[in-house]
């Protein structure tokens, strides 16, 4: 795959995907989950500098991916040979979020063709209130006083975080999730493994080191009913997701 | 007593003045005229104005009027270079046209359409005026809702939300 | 190439978006119509508007045209009501807030206490001269120190930066 596009470029995962579903000439109805996830991680796989917050956003829908490919590659019972009607399709869900999205990308590309003037619209008397002097302004010393006490308020409940320097190590969140999955038999939600880090760096290498870890199959992510809440197994244990 | 022409003048200079609506009450509370004569000198003023070819048009829009070019024309007025365009990014645009088609809106409900967090670009559109806080949501945890402005109907062309493109067919924004 | 009616109503739209003078080269280059022209329609569009009791006017200008209310009307236009007096925007209102009270301070202690970039803003503000630069931090990167100006007071009403309200007590500023 040549990577002509940036993951940078990409507003978000919903975008990224709708992407690859259209390079790909994909039907959106029925998208083949496995050839997209693979394409998706290897995006991923290249992030290069990138702002390590979206990043976090873009593996939230990675680990979702993976749990609905795995989904999707379970047996599926005898009567259930003929076409998934749309309940029963694990892919609704993402059908549906995609169509929504880009319903309104499409209405941003509207709006810029608007402000443009590359559809017709009305113009209205440049705005010279502006440019007005500030002795126009308006102000009240109360307001002030109280967005500055509610600011600090704020500030002093936030606990100061210094980022370390060193990059956190991947292979070290590996081993901590392995310990925490096999401690957890019954499961453990993935957000309740990331509560409690407040690091940008941290949250992102734990992320890796668990997409590390499904792809060599020692952990088993699973989606339950909820977009992005995602239950991890140690690798193999947990069979049937729908017992689960 | 204004003569029937001096109120129509009169009419045209306050639209002009401003730059968005004016309210029929600002109207005669600024003229001391009855209701009834302004909104019978309106129809006049607006059959006359809204002639195709004419450079500029009147528009009713919620108890008022806004006097507002021809768009007939916007190919011409494009050119005239305003001063400092507002340049959005492709992500900041989404994130406008979320706002604008489901408002009023949390932070939430757009981040989920959108899939990535959007508090930073929420806050550049709050700077620059093209949304606004609209109150709380009564739910859990009380968030703030937001809108568009009068700001963002000028940048955009729009005399009210009404104007905007109707969106994809067949999809009902919820 | 554009009919007459065209071109005068693409000059009146012209003339209306621009608050000021709109040069009769720009006028050229933005129809591509020439010279002759439209000097010949500006001829024609004055004698319609300029003619007692009507809203509008246009007034020629060193070589281009200028679209106003007619002075006619000025006493009903100073009635209208202000031409809404500037608001701060929170976020602007929340910086200015942090300034006010822990002056001088850098831009850098400014984003950590919010959280967000506020480099437009502050650029805002000057702009507006609620607050000026005071000087530079010795310390690493030498940053601008910011503090609030005398029009601050004044918008604000107050005397000096001792009539700022007092912060509630247990919360120090840092």
């Amino acid at each position: 795959m040549d990577y002509v596009v940036e993951l940078d470029s990409f507003h978000g995962p919903l975008d990224l995907l709708l992407y690859l579903i259209n390079e790909n000439q994909i039907d959106i109805y029925d998208i083949p989950i496995a050839a997209i996830t693979d394409q998706y991680m290897e995006y991923l796989s290249i992030t290069g500098d990138f702002d390590l917050e979206k990043l976090g956003d873009f593996l939230i829908m990675a680990t979702y991916l993976l749990a609905l490919k795995t989904q999707m590659m379970l047996p599926r019972h005898a009567e259930d040979e003929e076409e998934l009607t749309e309940e029963q399709d694990p892919r609704t869900e993402l059908v549906q979020r995609l169509l929504y999205y880009r319903k309104f990308k499409m209405a941003a590309e509207k709006l810029e063709e608007l402000k443009d003037g590359k559809i017709r619209r009305y113009f209205f008397r440049e705005d010279d209130t502006r440019f007005s002097p500030p002795g126009e302004l308006t102000a009240n010393i109360n307001i002030l006083t109280e967005l500055f006490y509610n600011l600090l308020k704020k500030a002093q409940q936030i606990p100061r975080v210094e980022i370390p320097q060193d990059d956190i190590d991947v292979g070290e969140k590996m081993k901590e999730i392995l310990a925490v999955v096999r401690k957890h038999r019954q499961g453990i939600f993935f957000k309740d493994f990331l509560s409690g880090m407040i690091n940008k760096r941290e949250l992102a290498a734990s992320f890796l080191a668990l997409l590390e870890l499904m792809r060599l199959q020692k952990v088993q992510a699973v989606q339950e009913n909820e977009f992005g809440s995602i239950k991890l197994f140690l690798g193999g244990r947990h069979k049937n997701v729908n017992a689960g | 007593m204004l003569m029937r022409d001096e109120i129509k003048g009169a009419i045209e200079a306050i639209l002009f003045v401003r730059t968005g609506r004016v309210g029929l009450d600002e109207i005669i509370d600024i003229l001391e005229v009855p209701l009834f004569d302004v909104i019978d000198i309106m129809q006049e003023i607006m059959a006359e104005y809204n002639v195709p070819g004419k450079g500029l048009m009147i528009k009713e829009v919620n108890d008022g009027y806004v006097m507002c070019s021809n768009p007939e024309y916007s190919d011409y007025l494009v050119k005239m270079a305003e001063p400092q365009k507002k340049r959005l990014t492709p992500a900041a645009m989404e994130t406008l046209a979320i706002i604008a088609y489901s408002q009023p809106i949390t932070r939430a409900e757009i981040e989920r359409i959108r899939g990535v967090k959007s508090e930073r670009i929420i806050a550049n559109l709050l700077e620059k005026n093209l949304i606004a806080e609209a109150g709380i949501k009564a739910v859990l945890g009380r968030p703030t809702l937001y809108e568009t402005t009068e700001e963002f109907l000028r940048v955009f062309g729009l005399v009210s939300l009404k104007d905007l493109p109707p969106l994809e067919e067949g999809l009902d924004v919820v």
